[in-house]
């Protein structure tokens, strides 16, 4: 329980500042302050069991597929990382309660802050890996937040874009590290991990889970060479660099170091990636931040270097060293919060934080210098202080390890330098911020001490800072002790805590680098003036954001090669899919040789012989179909050959046994050729001068495409044809007319057996005369002037000849198609053909004598028409219900009546003239509103070559 | 009972024709009759939700004409998933699109329903001919829907969009008359049974089609090489119609796994994991192609139509292995990559205008005087649904698209890992700078204010309802994390029961097993 | 006898059919290849009703009733086009 | 026969493909038609062909498979709602952009 | 209020008789469903969708017409068919004006049908005022005798037969 | 089936099928436009009429019964006929085809004077722009 409230709490706290961001900027403030102090008393109370050596444990069972449980685990470890966080959380919170502007953002402040708390407690406190990565993730977002706070300066976005992309990128890594430890341990809980560190050593996978694992600590503790996001974190308020660079986001690095130290340490791997890295990032780190102008800069660097020195203390191979990092933990996360603070003061009262303006201060500011100097003290490692305490711990360590053979003695002098290193620039704050003349290039003048609360967190780190220093064992003894054994998941090794050893190795290494620490100070001006220059080029922002500049345009460059809006290729890539991959498995899917392949086409079934007006029909239609390809740009000529080919299906439905087809066929072909005509009158000509004709390449591609296509249809159509099959066709046959009541077996498909199918089909037309009048609302087209040949259009509009004959036909096309509907159940026929045909005579009427003339007298809403069709066939289907049948269930039956004789009802037919009426609205919709009436046409000048 | 499964067609069928014969002016009552069917779906999906969970598989022949013969609706727990997602979409995309986009033109609300029809009836479908009717209406709706509105960006795309897809269903009835003039049937199922006993003479035949039809629906899905009309269809498409264009790739995603399990059959055949090669390497390519898209992506909205492609990816990478952790990967994976993709093409609409001033003359820039720039009131609340949208898409934690992501790692963990995770994380983390790039252009640097704005009372509570759409799907991811344990068994059923041929022949055949 | 002069028949029609068709490829104006087509549906509408009684089957005259109520209307509608353009008209 | 109808579908297929693959509108509405001719034509030859047995009851015949036939009903109804879109659609982009090319700009 | 219900006598009777037609038998119950599509579809045209209002006069010399056309088509066909098959340089195509007389359009139209379903004339164009004829003859003999062929033997009937009524 | 009958039938079918032929042929030797227009209506008369005929006998006979439908074919093609002739003929004078030289009297349009027509067989007004 413990547990979950200490994990919880920041989250509630968080959810609580935003249900009452009304009351303002300092509930927010003492919400996320109770917060923080709830928290420490939670640790307090745990405090006990810990120190006793118990692991608090706490689990349930999440997601067992991959892992995941909410599985908690309060160690000693956890314990330490845990009080830092809330500690230094509410030391934090404190100061920003001073430090912000009391605006609106400020709850949000809060907000975040407290979300980042919660998250890192997360990470602390998980006991399942996967747990530990989610929080690990959230603790990037809500940076990314928090270091973007300041949305609208340029450099924070960017900051924050860089730590995100930095960090993410190693939270991914780390993702796949983690998935590879737990298949390798075949358990992501923690306890079980832990259990089985030389067994995990051992395992082929060891190498890349570590690998991964590193990335994702060494980007999260910006070790070399993943440190160049830190630095530009710092355009976060200063509160959160505070937080986030000194108990926080930067340790959740080292954290895992020593969360996983007892699986992964211990092979050469570990040792070299780790030590290596720590090695270059703590003297980097250190050259870089004496290089700084910017006092948060300066600070930035130099976390990198002492997040670089527990780096090289974990990949040491003495169980010591690791003792060594966890105290310098402890120590940078004390003093570097402190001075953070204090950098932060000088910031908020003086309006800059530039080294080179910078200056003097001491008079105007002696309680915030002197807080801020003890601090660097401790960053330098002076004696008596805690940086001290840990620093000469790890000089010992660089001496005790045995890692490089003959190369050795590089560790220890590589150690002092980072050493001489961390005094010069610490000397350099202290002196240029505090002394150096007097502060005659601020911002705001004068500078004075800032509220007396402000400086209260500062106040109490640097305390600590003093008292641990000065009394190590008391203080933080027993800490470190259980800390170092919950890491090292055993008993830690002997080691005293104490400011005197005596004279040894590790004091001289000490006393050597503040000597030439002081030196280096002295000297910086003609050491490190010509550097300037080079650092500009350094600048790791602005190369980052080249990289991600050229990645986008890398990016772009790909997605507009790939996508170049050009339909011609997508239609080319998809039917070349669409083509090739059907014939590869067609042609055996290489098993078979190609001849072979080509004969194994062919079925068993003997063909049928061909008679020689079915071939010519055939021939007919073929040529047609390649004829009207030649003719494309002669479209009237096209379209013409077009309606051949119609033509030659009719009579090949006709020859084929498919009269329903051919029906269908002759309707639809005269539709389809009014709306291309009505197209056409709108379509540019092409006179042989437009561009992009076809080149070579283009046509032998699409040539090839196109015969790849068509052989592939002929092939498999071919091998259909010569197989024997076994079809549910005999069922219909079977019961059309026992089981639907028609004997047009098609029909009886159509309405009943597959009426649901027919069903769709009509609301496919519903919807695309919707569509159609959609798309015809407000749409101006340029109507040509010329006919094809240039002279201008005939003066006749409506001839008197065919206006009268469509009148004429109008009747007797009716009943020709209340004919088609009504015997449609028994044979050819139907309620789409029907439709068609009424639709033909009333679009003839639009024809023959123009849309005003014939709306004025056909008061019909064909919209509406095309909607009652769809539900009268709806509830005809619907009908069914209320007798107990499933939807669309038809009944029929055979009625007898004097006179008339015997006949038949069937609901079907009802169905059919839902049918009837959706078509006819639909066609009629479509048609009609091509028409003049919605479309505006305005007059033009081009001239309209289309046919020949 | 079985006869309800009709309802997530017949409801959006009866109010799309009702409002097909609405007078043009009637727009507040077209509007409520559009919301109130799509809100009466969510309850009766997730009803049948429920009956699927308890692992029958109810069986409706349209007609009373038994399967194989007639055509049959069947409802498992696939496609209830896909039924609940389609009604949660539909809701938002309603209620956002009567904030505003359906008087963009004509017809919207009618179009919107037969959508939906399309696409509950695509889940439903047992039958290969129905699936492909179901998929015409789905088809012909969007096509309407995605021209909506009109102007270039719409326009062009969406022709494009047409285009290929009439191609595809050229393919599609190839592909289908293939299978049926081997086998002589047309119902799933049936035809699954029928392949099983295909003479080995056949067989390539078969696969052939198979191949074709998997490439139809791919192309629906956005795989590569077949994505290309995805990007600027999604891009120009209205906020309303995106997000419910996001399951518009899921069916084919969908009609894959259907296909598999029912025609082409895992447990045994010949033809079981015929695609198991080709699939696994257009997924990847597809992965990496969206997040390449992403990172050239500068707005929203082209952004999160890439983000729809990576996720693409990733589910056609898990559907290809054709095991059953992979199926559960991809089938929680689906919920949520849909409704956060969804939830940002909602947001996009708010997050991208402003990027795009309508009137120069009225936009002035702010922060150049002040020193900070006037925001937009209340864009926060867009920004933090933003974050939290693109955070799931993205996966990461805590959202539900980690999750996912996760599960399809553990599930590629082994000969596919070295090719499939360099993919997957790579992915990630190129989307993850270019959502932190675009997200951070589009969200925080608001350079603009509008001035002039008419009824502004009016437009805070369009806003407030359009950032209550958004978050009613992201409030749909949250539940995925919330009960990740119980959407895990429910998606474990269900990759179960789609291994478990014998099921759907005993339910839809009535017949145990035949043929082996 | 009715055995020899149906391949005839169809002879003599498909020859026709075939010159129509020539016709149509030929052109060379547009109203040209109309008129082919026109003449192509009405040889059609033969060829279906001969067919029928080949096969001895009734259900071939529909087809060839739609032709003949139908089928002028494509012509109508192309021969319009040249005239006037826009074949269905304001006023 | 059989051959000779699959060449046909093979040469409707490769004209309507390649009509598919050119760039005005109208071209490519062309190439759908001729593709739904093709495709009609294919499904009902899946049907295997069948002369003189039209699938209507009469006394004791032989029948054409009757399902193929009712499937290509199905497919014509919706490729002519489907093209009758594209044909505005075309229109629409013609208006919007003043070309008929399929990419609603001229290319070289 | 009869001209209401039933608008078009004649329409209706033919369609009558077209449907039985179609149906292809004479049966009662059709006979009576015909009359009734008859009446229906009449209603339906309406006034405003068909034509000016006219009657039909002189049934018998509608019939003698009919036979006298029948005839001339097969005569023609005939004499035609020589043409055609014929060598080409022996033809006179030309096209003719004949000058008309009709009121009802029904009239002019059954006039014009004729002419054109006659092999060797055709009509190409009215003229706005509907009075001149444009004929194009395949092979002209003597223009006055043709002009006054369909004068007499078409036209005059076609005159007696359709008669105006007011509207 | 009685030979006579049957010989009714094979006349009218040969009848019909010859001058569909004929009809044909007109339509590819005929040497203008105009006179092409003429073929068709040999194919739309005693053409179809032959075989529609044949038709009507055959299954009168076989079916038992008067079998008239297929004259309805006849009927419509005869109220279609003529109005796609007069259509075609309008394109072409729209279209100014030629007809060939020993034609006698000249081609008009409404809408359109002599004059203009007379004009327009001179010079040819192109677009306004090539
Ligand atoms: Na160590
Ligand atoms: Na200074």
């Amino acid at each position: 329980m413990l547990m979950i409230a200490l994990v919880a709490l920041p989250f509630a706290g968080a959810l609580i500042v935003q249900l009452c961001k009304r009351a303002g900027a300092t509930a927010a403030f003492a919400i996320a302050a109770v917060t923080a102090l709830a928290g420490l008393g939670v640790l307090a109370t745990a405090w006990p069991g810990i120190e006793g050596g118990t692991v608090f444990a706490w689990r349930r069972e999440w997601l067992a597929s991959i892992g995941l449980n909410l599985s908690l685990r309060l160690d000693g470890l956890s314990f330490t990382f845990a009080l830092l966080i809330d500690g230094i959380g509410l030391l934090v919170t404190v100061y920003a309660r001073y430090y912000l502007p009391r605006v609106a953002s400020t709850v949000r402040f809060f907000t975040l802050l407290l979300l980042f708390m919660g998250a890192m407690l997360g990470v602390v406190l998980s006991g399942n890996l996967l747990l530990m990565l989610v929080f690990w993730e959230m603790t990037s977002i809500v940076s990314f937040l928090l270091i973007g706070f300041w949305s609208y300066r340029s450099e924070a976005r960017k900051g924050a874009r860089m730590a995100l992309t930095v960090t993410g990128a190693g939270g991914l890594a780390l993702l796949a590290g983690v998935l590879l430890l737990g298949r390798i341990c075949g358990s992501l809980e923690l306890s079980d991990v832990l259990a089985q560190g030389g067994m995990v050593q051992r395992h082929p996978l060891y190498p890349a889970m570590l690998v991964l694992v590193l990335l994702g600590a060494f980007t999260k503790s910006a070790q070399f060479p993943f440190f160049f996001w830190l630095p530009h974190a710092m355009s976060a308020p200063t509160p959160v660099s505070a937080y986030l660079h000194s108990a926080t986001m930067v340790k959740a690095g080292v954290f895992l170091l020593a969360r996983l130290y007892p699986v992964l340490d211990g092979t050469p791997w570990w040792f070299y990636i780790v030590s290596l890295a720590g090695l270059i990032t703590l003297v980097g780190g250190a050259a870089m931040a004496l290089l700084q102008r910017d006092l948060k800069g300066l600070l930035a660097y130099s976390t990198i270097s002492h997040l670089g020195l527990i780096t090289l203390l974990f990949g040491l191979d003495t169980q010591l060293s690791t003792v060594a990092a966890l105290f310098h933990i402890i120590n940078h996360a004390v003093f570097k919060a402190s001075l953070f603070m204090a950098a932060g003061i000088i910031d908020h009262e003086t309006g800059t934080r530039d080294l080179t303006r910078l200056r003097g201060l001491w008079r105007y500011m002696p309680h915030t210098g002197a807080l801020a100097i003890v601090a660097s003290l401790s960053m330098a490692g002076v004696p008596l202080l805690n940086g001290f305490l840990s620093k000469e711990m790890f000089f010992g360590e660089t001496l005790a390890q045995d890692l490089f053979g003959y190369f050795n003695w590089v560790v220890p002098a590589a150690a002092t330098l980072a050493g001489a290193l961390s005094v010069a620039y610490s000397l350099r704050f202290i002196y240029g911020v505090f002394f150096d003349g007097k502060p005659d290039d601020l911002p705001n003048y004068p500078p004075h001490e800032p509220p007396r609360l402000m400086k209260f967190p500062v106040e109490i780190l640097v305390v600590i800072c003093l008292v641990v220093g000065l009394v190590p064992n008391i203080t933080v003894g027993a800490l470190l002790q259980i800390t170092a054994a919950a890491t090292l998941n055993g008993p830690p090794p002997e080691y005293s805590l104490s400011p005197w050893h005596g004279v040894n190795l590790p004091l001289v290494m000490s006393l050597v680098s503040l000597v030439a620490g002081t030196a280096l100070f002295y000297f910086r001006r003609e050491a490190f003036h010509r550097h300037h220059e080079t650092l500009a080029l350094l600048n790791a922002r602005d190369r980052f954001e080249d990289l991600m500049r050229a990645l986008g345009w890398v990016a772009a460059r790909l997605t507009a090669a790939l996508e170049n809006g050009s339909l011609q290729r997508y239609v080319a890539l998809l039917v070349a899919a669409m083509v090739l991959l059907p014939a590869w498995y067609l042609l055996g899917a290489g098993t078979l040789p190609f001849p072979a392949a080509i004969g194994a086409l062919r079925g068993p079934l003997p063909p049928a012989p061909l008679d020689p007006a079915t071939g010519a029909g055939l021939a007919i239609l073929a040529l047609g179909a390649v004829v009207v390809v030649g003719w494309r740009r002669q479209r009237v000529a096209a379209l013409s050959m077009l309606s051949l080919c119609g033509l030659m299906m009719v009579l090949l439905f006709g020859r084929f046994s498919a009269p329903d087809l051919a029906l269908t066929q002759v309707t639809v072909e005269v539709v389809t050729i009014l709306l291309m005509v009505l197209a056409l009158y709108f379509l540019p000509g092409d006179n042989g001068q437009s561009p992009g004709r076809t080149t070579p390449a283009r046509w032998m591609r699409d040539g090839a495409l196109a015969l790849a296509g068509g052989a592939f249809t002929s092939a498999a159509a071919y091998a259909v044809m010569t197989r024997a099959y076994d079809s549910i066709g005999e069922y219909f046959v079977r019961n059309s007319v026992s089981g639907g009541g028609g004997t047009n077996i098609v029909n009886v498909i159509l309405v009943d057996f597959r009426g649901f199918d027919t069903f769709g089909e009509i609301c496919v037309l519903l919807v695309a005369g919707l569509g159609v009048q959609a798309m015809l609302k407000g749409l101006r087209l340029t109507a040509p002037q010329f006919d094809i040949n240039g002279s201008p259009w005939a003066g006749q509009s409506h001839p008197l000849l065919l206006a009268i004959l469509a009148r004429l036909m109008l009747p007797l096309t009716l009943l020709v198609a209340v004919f088609m509907l009504l015997r449609g159940h028994n044979l050819p026929g139907g309620g789409f053909v029907a439709a068609l045909v009424t639709s033909i005579a009333l679009l003839m009427q639009y024809v023959a004598s123009g849309v005003l003339w014939t709306e004025s007298r056909i008061m019909v809403n064909y919209r509406v028409m095309a909607g009652a069709g769809i539900l009268l066939a709806g509830l005809t289907g619907l009908g069914s219900w209320f007798f107990g049948y499933p939807f669309l269930t038809t009944a029929f039956g055979h009625f007898h009546l004097p006179v008339i004789g015997e006949f038949e009802l069937a609901t079907a037919m009802l169905f059919d003239l839902g049918v009837y009426f959706t078509v006819v609205g639909t066609t009629l919709l479509i048609v009609s509103h091509l028409g003049v009436r919605d479309k505006r046409i305005l007059a033009s000048t081009h001239d309209h070559n289309g046919g020949r | 009972m079985n006869q309800a499964l009709l309802l997530p067609l017949l409801v959006p069928m009866f109010a799309g024709a009702l409002l097909a014969m609405m007078p043009a002016r009637r727009q507040t009552w077209q509007r409520g009759v559009s919301v109130a069917a799509s809100l009466a779906l969510l309850p009766v999906a997730v009803w049948l939700l429920c009956v699927a969970d308890s692992g029958a598989i109810p069986v409706v022949a349209m007609g009373n004409w038994p399967a194989p013969f007639g055509i049959v609706l069947q409802l498992d727990r696939l496609g209830a998933l896909m039924l609940v997602l389609t009604a949660v979409l539909a809701v938002a995309a309603s209620v956002h699109a009567s904030c505003g986009d359906a008087r963009l033109g004509r017809h919207f609300d009618a179009l919107f329903q037969f959508q939906l029809m399309g696409l509950n009836g695509a889940f439903l479908a047992g039958d290969l001919f129905n699936l492909f009717v179901f998929f015409e209406i789905l088809l012909i709706a969007s096509y309407s829907l995605l021209v909506h509105g009109g102007g270039a960006r719409r326009i062009g795309p969406g022709l494009h969009y047409v285009l290929i897809n009439l191609v595809g269903s050229s393919f599609f009835l190839i592909a289908i008359g293939i299978l049926y003039g081997l086998t002589g049937t047309l119902n799933m199922v049936d035809m699954g049974v029928r392949l099983q006993a295909l003479d080995a003479s056949s067989q390539p035949l078969a696969v052939a089609g198979g191949t074709m039809l998997l490439l139809v629906f791919l192309l629906k899905a956005a795989a590569f090489p077949l994505y290309f009309w995805l990007p600027r269809a999604y891009a120009g498409a209205t906020p309303s119609v995106a997000a419910l264009f996001a399951v518009m790739t899921k069916v084919g995603v969908y009609a894959v796994l259907r296909t598999q399990a029912l025609v082409f059959g895992l447990d045994t055949g010949p033809l079981a994991g015929f695609m198991h090669g080709w699939l696994w390497w257009l997924a990847l390519t597809t992965m990496a192609v969206g997040a390449i898209g992403a990172l050239a992506a500068r707005e929203v909205r082209v952004l999160t139509g890439y983000l729809v492609l990576t996720s693409v990816g990733m589910l056609l990478a898990g559907t290809s292995l054709q095991t059953y952790d992979a199926w559960a990967a991809v089938l929680y994976y689906l919920p949520s990559t849909t409704l956060c993709t969804a939830a940002l093409f909602l947001l996009a609409g708010a997050l991208d205008t402003r990027q795009e001033p309508a009137d120069p003359a009225l936009e002035r820039p702010a922060g150049k005087a002040g020193g900070r720039a006037v925001k937009r009131p209340g864009m926060r609340m867009e920004g933090a649904l933003f974050l939290v949208a693109i955070v799931t898409a993205i996966g990461l934690p805590p959202m539900s698209g980690f999750i996912g992501k996760t599960m399809l790692l553990r599930a590629t963990l082994g000969p596919g890992a070295p090719a499939a995770w360099p993919v997957i994380l790579g992915a990630s983390l190129l989307l993850l700078v270019a959502a932190s790039r675009t997200g951070s252009r589009q969200v925080w640097s608001a350079p603009y204010v509008r001035h002039g704005v008419r009824s502004p009372g009016r437009r805070v509570v369009l806003r407030r309802w359009k950032l209550a759409c958004a978050m009613f799907l992201l409030a749909g991811n949250l539940a995925l994390v919330l009960f990740a344990g119980q959407v895990e068994r429910y998606v474990d059923a269900t990759a179960g029961q789609l291994t478990d041929t014998p099921a759907y022949r005993q339910a839809v055949l009535g017949t145990p097993a035949q043929g082996d | 006898m009715l055995a020899v002069v149906i391949p005839i028949a169809l002879a003599l029609q498909g020859l026709a059919f075939l010159l129509t068709v020539a016709r149509l490829l030929r052109g060379p104006s547009l109203p040209d290849r109309i008129i082919a087509l026109d003449t192509l549906s009405i040889n059609a509408i033969a060829l279906l009703v001969l067919y029928g009684m080949v096969i001895d089957s009734t259900l071939f005259f529909e087809i060839a009733l739609l032709i003949a109520v139908t089928g002028f209307i494509g012509t109508v509608a192309l021969t319009k086009y040249l005239q006037r353009g826009d074949i269905i008209e304001l006023r | 026969m059989e051959a000779a109808f699959a060449v046909t579908i093979g040469v409707l297929t490769a004209s309507g493909l390649f009509l598919l693959l050119r760039a005005r509108t109208f071209t490519v509405v062309l190439g759908l038609t001729l593709m739904s001719y093709a495709v009609t034509l294919f499904l009902l030859s899946m049907g295997r062909l069948a002369t003189a047995r039209p699938p209507v009851i009469m006394d004791g015949a032989r029948y054409a498979d009757p399902v193929p036939q009712a499937l290509v009903l199905t497919a014509i109804v919706i490729s002519f709602a489907m093209t009758a879109f594209a044909i505005v659609l075309s229109l629409r982009s013609l208006g919007l952009s003043g070309t008929d090319h399929v990419d609603g700009v001229e290319r070289p | 209020m009869l001209k209401r219900l039933f608008p078009h006598p004649w329409l209706s009777v033919v369609l009558l008789l077209i449907w039985l037609l179609l149906v292809n038998e004479a049966s009662a119950g059709h006979l009576l469903l015909g009359a009734l599509l008859g009446w229906v579809i009449a209603l339906l045209v309406g006034r405003r969708l068909w034509l000016r209002p006219m009657a039909l006069r002189r049934p018998d010399l509608m019939l003698r017409l009919a036979g006298r056309v029948l005839y001339d088509i097969v005569h023609a066909n005939v004499e035609v068919a020589a043409l055609v098959l014929g060598p080409m340089r022996r033809m006179q195509p030309a096209f003719i004006q004949v000058p008309l007389d009709l009121d009802h359009e029904m009239a002019l139209t059954a006039l014009i049908s004729i002419v054109s379903l006659s092999p060797g004339t055709l009509c190409a164009e009215l003229s706005d005022d509907r009075r001149v004829l444009l004929i194009h003859v395949l092979n002209l003999r003597d223009e006055a005798r043709l002009v006054d062929t369909i004068k007499s033997r078409y036209e005059a009937p076609l005159k007696e037969i359709f008669v105006c009524l007011p509207s | 089936m009685h030979p006579m009958v049957e010989l009714v039938i094979c006349v009218l079918l040969l009848i019909g099928s010859g001058f569909m032929l004929i009809g044909a042929i007109g339509l590819a030797r005929l040497p203008d436009f105009y006179m092409r227009l003429h073929g068709p209506t040999k194919s739309t008369t005693l053409g179809v009429g032959g075989v529609v005929l044949a038709s009507v006998v055959y299954f009168s006979v076989r079916g038992g019964g008067l079998s008239l439908h297929e004259m309805l074919v006849t009927a419509f093609l005869f109220l279609t006929a003529p109005i796609s002739a007069h259509m075609l003929a309008k394109a072409a004078i729209q279209h100014r085809l030629p007809v060939i030289e020993r034609t006698r009297g000249r081609a008009w349009t409404p809408g359109r004077s002599v004059a203009e027509a007379d004009r327009d067989d001179t010079e040819c007004p192109g677009p306004d722009h090539p």
